[in-house]
């Protein structure tokens, strides 16, 4: 019932995105932002702090591309091929002038943040880092008596990103979105932001979203953008639409060693194209068609009733 | 004004058209069990068609082709926006922040708004079991403005509540403000009460005041009905009585068996 | 993957119900199991405590068939209609043999202490209870210290019942359980209990479940027993299914009132029949009819697509 | 036990067999990124046939077609038994005890089977920035058993680890059974280290103890890569080959481009 809040990505960075704005582009390996944390390098956005479980390639980039001054998350990789180098030189001391501060978490600890912030509770008690050395490193991560018992356990505070950037396979133009396959904490960190950009494969009328209601991860009562653009979560997938592109994933090795190749990709893949259409222009068509699944694998159809 | 014999409205259809209204600009409304549950859906259908009905039970955006015979009904699922668990619903719409109006009843209602859903004389020998608080307490903390509606009696607004289901402006605005302030609250707190006789708002000190007496009812009417000396507005309005699209709404498609109207 | 565990009514309550349990038949208005009810009635189990956010019609005719000595919910009420008589009857000691002790909490206290149960957590923080005399009426909600302000909250222990009863509209032999419509805390209050029995209105083949992994609320690893019953939610509704019998609802109210009149209805509908075909056949054809719903409300069908 | 020219099989796919068998007669794993990935994915073909795969990304009983890339890959999500939030997946299935082995990866282990992934050296100025917890931490802390595989050398076997990921056998069984006890783990901590050399179990007092030596390593050669002076175990066996059908499902099926196996 909301009004239209369709936008293209330039505008919808422009107007949802500050300089100095904590920013989770979340999707636990499903549904990953990249064409959103292009526009953000595009557009030269600087010192984000970028909340994220894993900072995952589109960190990668964006901390190379100079738009964050600051990192909270809980694992750093290349998932399954190797590490990130962009952000491990600035960790590591190699690129002195561009330092990144760190805050550190386990995966649980960052949902319960988000968790936190999207019920706008002061604290999320959980069971882990007894014993770690975590605590330590981040003294953010505190204990906390039960009132039932002498028992200890620990807590995290809430995170409530300025904005909130979600993949989806799709949403209705008053931005009420649905996704299957994995959810990662794409509804958590969304109802703890304090803005929210949904990107979809697909824009649906409503009635497609009001045809099957259980499946609405995020009402559009608290989105402000929603952003056609197909393939925007390459080179991580969609499920249903198109698969992990592993060669992307293990062609960036090289790439990140080297300061000199990523920013020579930068300069072609993200600055050198205007927006993601471009990009998958680029890609070609065929590297595309390798990517679709093999055969559909409908989900089938439930029945909710008239009642009249 | 004077009560006339027959008006062609009950006084439940005057104070469900009157809910109704007080919620023409709102946008996101909590729905409760009862009463609030028709005045929202003919709210919907009259003053506020762009409402975002939440029910407790776990629908955000419900669009109820007939009126729910409860806060959970097929019919507010078909065809809604979203479907959550009620761990969602409470923790990130409530909880969170989204609820603009919060829609009670109570039982017992205090000169600054609080509310007792729970019991009617001692909590562990009652005269009367009421069913509790079911989402009450947590609409009155989380909702950004709470809405009662119900109907008056000395029985129902009285000097002193048995029990606090539902905290309102408790002893008084100042208190009130520093608590929710401190605690930090999201609700202000109650913000108008509509009965079978009138609609009452909040001075700004906390306390209930007459503001408009519904047609047929008299300011001896509503003294008589009240626990303590309740507070007039200077400018005491008349309330508007249900038009004729109003009356059809609910006898017709809302309340055809005149549940909530008889 | 589990092996299958289907089971009759009879043999489900009769294996994992005893005496001074604590028993939760949850659903929230939609898929309340009242067959469940009705047989731990006719095995004459006693002593049980009935957790419930609602205890609705089930659990008055429970409470009236004397198996309960306790009752753990937050609103009390035939929703809609009126009172619940033969609690009410018990509550304000009108009936002083059969006591039955009370511990109250609101809707949210009740989710939260399931969750806490599922999540193994000392106790589930929460914004409510704040100048009310719900902590005084139950001084197990507590206030709980913020461990990063002077912000004190409340607090609800866990709960994790002995048995969890669920009703749902399909779930494989294995126990792999789906519903669409209202969720209410089903998934908690299974999460959250030692034993758990799911009550459906139609058994599927594993390949139904697997086709729409989003829609599984709770994996067979943690059901004890299946029951395949049609209409074992009469005379609440299964969506998509049937109504509400708003006439049930109705009827029960000058029943309720009367404790003779409510023993003689368990002496027809409970101890007079022995399963629930046979409360059905007694309900009639033409009355079920009236309760389907008036027209279909598909969902539609999305695609997982296959990936190898 | 002599060093033998070519075995037929290479060291990293006799540890994934080794891995993969010591799941034989679990129910529920947690499956960690990189090699726990392709050993439980092994094990579900071989040994545990009805072995049910979580993984943290949110689903529970995956059957996947293909290898799983990583942690999270499409494969996992179609066919599988229930796709959860990771809220659901942390809370619900690993903090509320369902899982019976989670299966970890290391950078460093010491001889009480506490895992270091997170730095190489000082925290603050790293020497080498490793991936960090992700859910190690609470696996280790939640589910009733661990078990870990990794390469092994002495920069990986450390007399002590540089930063405590994951909990294991802290500073020896006693205290680590009063703390599991005192602070209500769910989980007795890591039971098998699984390595290229061979397989190793954990003394009562909680410290590592060679069981296995993989065809081909010596005592020697795993003295060499070991950071503490190891014990041995009385009745040390020799594992097993890898079978043909094992390699066959190894090299054919689950990992044809040797990325795991090279």
């Amino acid at each position: 019932m909301t009004a239209p809040k369709v936008a293209s990505m330039r505008d919808a960075i422009a107007d949802l995105v500050r300089d100095g704005d904590t920013v989770a582009i979340e999707g636990f390996t499903h549904l990953i932002g990249f064409s959103a944390g292009h526009e953000i390098i595009r557009q030269r956005r600087r010192d984000l702090t970028l909340a994220r479980l894993t900072p995952d390639l589109v960190y990668d980039q964006m901390i190379a591309g100079g738009v964050a001054s600051k990192l909270i998350f809980s694992w750093l990789g290349n998932p399954g091929v190797g590490g990130l180098g962009a952000i491990r030189r600035r960790i590591e001391g190699e690129i002195r002038d561009q330092p990144l501060a760190l805050e550190e978490y386990s995966h649980f600890g960052m949902v319960g943040r988000y968790t936190a912030g999207a019920m706008n509770l002061p604290f999320f008690p959980l069971r882990s880092y007894f014993e770690t050395d975590l605590p330590v490193a981040n003294p953010l991560i505190r204990p906390v008596e039960s009132p039932y018992s002498d028992e200890r356990i620990y807590a995290v505070p809430p995170l409530k990103p300025d904005v909130a950037i979600v993949h989806a396979q799709r949403a209705s133009a008053a931005g009420d979105t649905q996704v299957w396959g994995l959810l990662g904490c794409q509804k958590e960190v969304a109802f703890a932001a304090d803005r929210v950009i949904v990107v979809v494969e697909e824009l649906v009328e409503d009635e497609v979203v009001r045809s099957d209601p259980n499946r609405t991860i995020i009402p559009g009562l608290i989105v402000d953008a929603v952003v056609l653009e197909p393939w925007g979560a390459h080179p991580s997938y969609v499920q249903g639409a198109y698969d992990r592109d592993n060669r992307f994933y293990l062609d960036w090795d090289p790439i990140t060693r080297d300061e000199d190749a990523i920013q020579a990709w930068l300069e072609e893949w993200v600055y050198g194209v205007a927006d993601r259409a471009e990009y998958m222009a680029k890609l070609g068509a065929e590297r595309m068609a390798s990517l679709r699944p093999s055969a559909a694998a409908p989900s089938g159809s439930v029945d909710y009733g008239a009642y009249r | 004004m004077t009560v006339t014999s027959d008006p062609g409205f009950s006084r439940s259809e005057m104070m469900i058209v009157a809910a109704a209204r007080a919620l023409e600009g709102q946008h996101v409304c909590f729905v409760g069990v009862g009463l609030p549950n028709i005045a929202v859906n003919l709210a919907q259908r009259t003053v506020a068609p762009s409402l975002e009905m939440v029910y407790e039970a776990g629908v955000f955006g419900a669009r109820p082709s007939r009126l729910p015979l409860s806060i959970g009904d097929p019919t507010i699922v078909t065809g809604s926006t979203a479907v959550v668990s009620m761990l969602e619903l409470f923790g990130y719409y409530l909880q969170g922040g989204l609820i603009d109006v919060g829609f009670l009843g109570a039982a017992q209602i205090d000169r600054f708004g609080n509310i007792n859903t729970t019991v009617i004389g001692d909590y562990e020998h009652p005269r009367t079991r009421l069913p509790g608080s079911g989402g009450a307490c947590e609409i009155a903390i989380n909702a950004r403005q709470v809405f009662v509606i119900m109907r008056q009696s000395k029985r129902s607004f009285v000097e002193s509540i048995d029990f606090r289901t539902s905290p309102g402006n408790l002893g008084g605005a100042e208190q009130a403000e520093r608590i929710r302030r401190e605690g930090g609250w999201l609700g202000r707190g109650p913000s108008i009460v509509v009965t079978d006789l009138g609609i009452y708002r909040f001075d700004d000190d906390g306390e209930m005041r007459l503001d408009s007496l519904h047609p047929g009812a008299t300011l001896d009417g509503v003294r008589e009905t009240i626990g303590w000396e309740i507070r007039v507005a200077d400018s005491l309005a008349a309330t508007p009585p249900p038009s004729a699209g109003e009356l059809r709404l609910v006898r017709e498609e809302l309340d055809p068996g005149g549940v909530y109207t008889r």
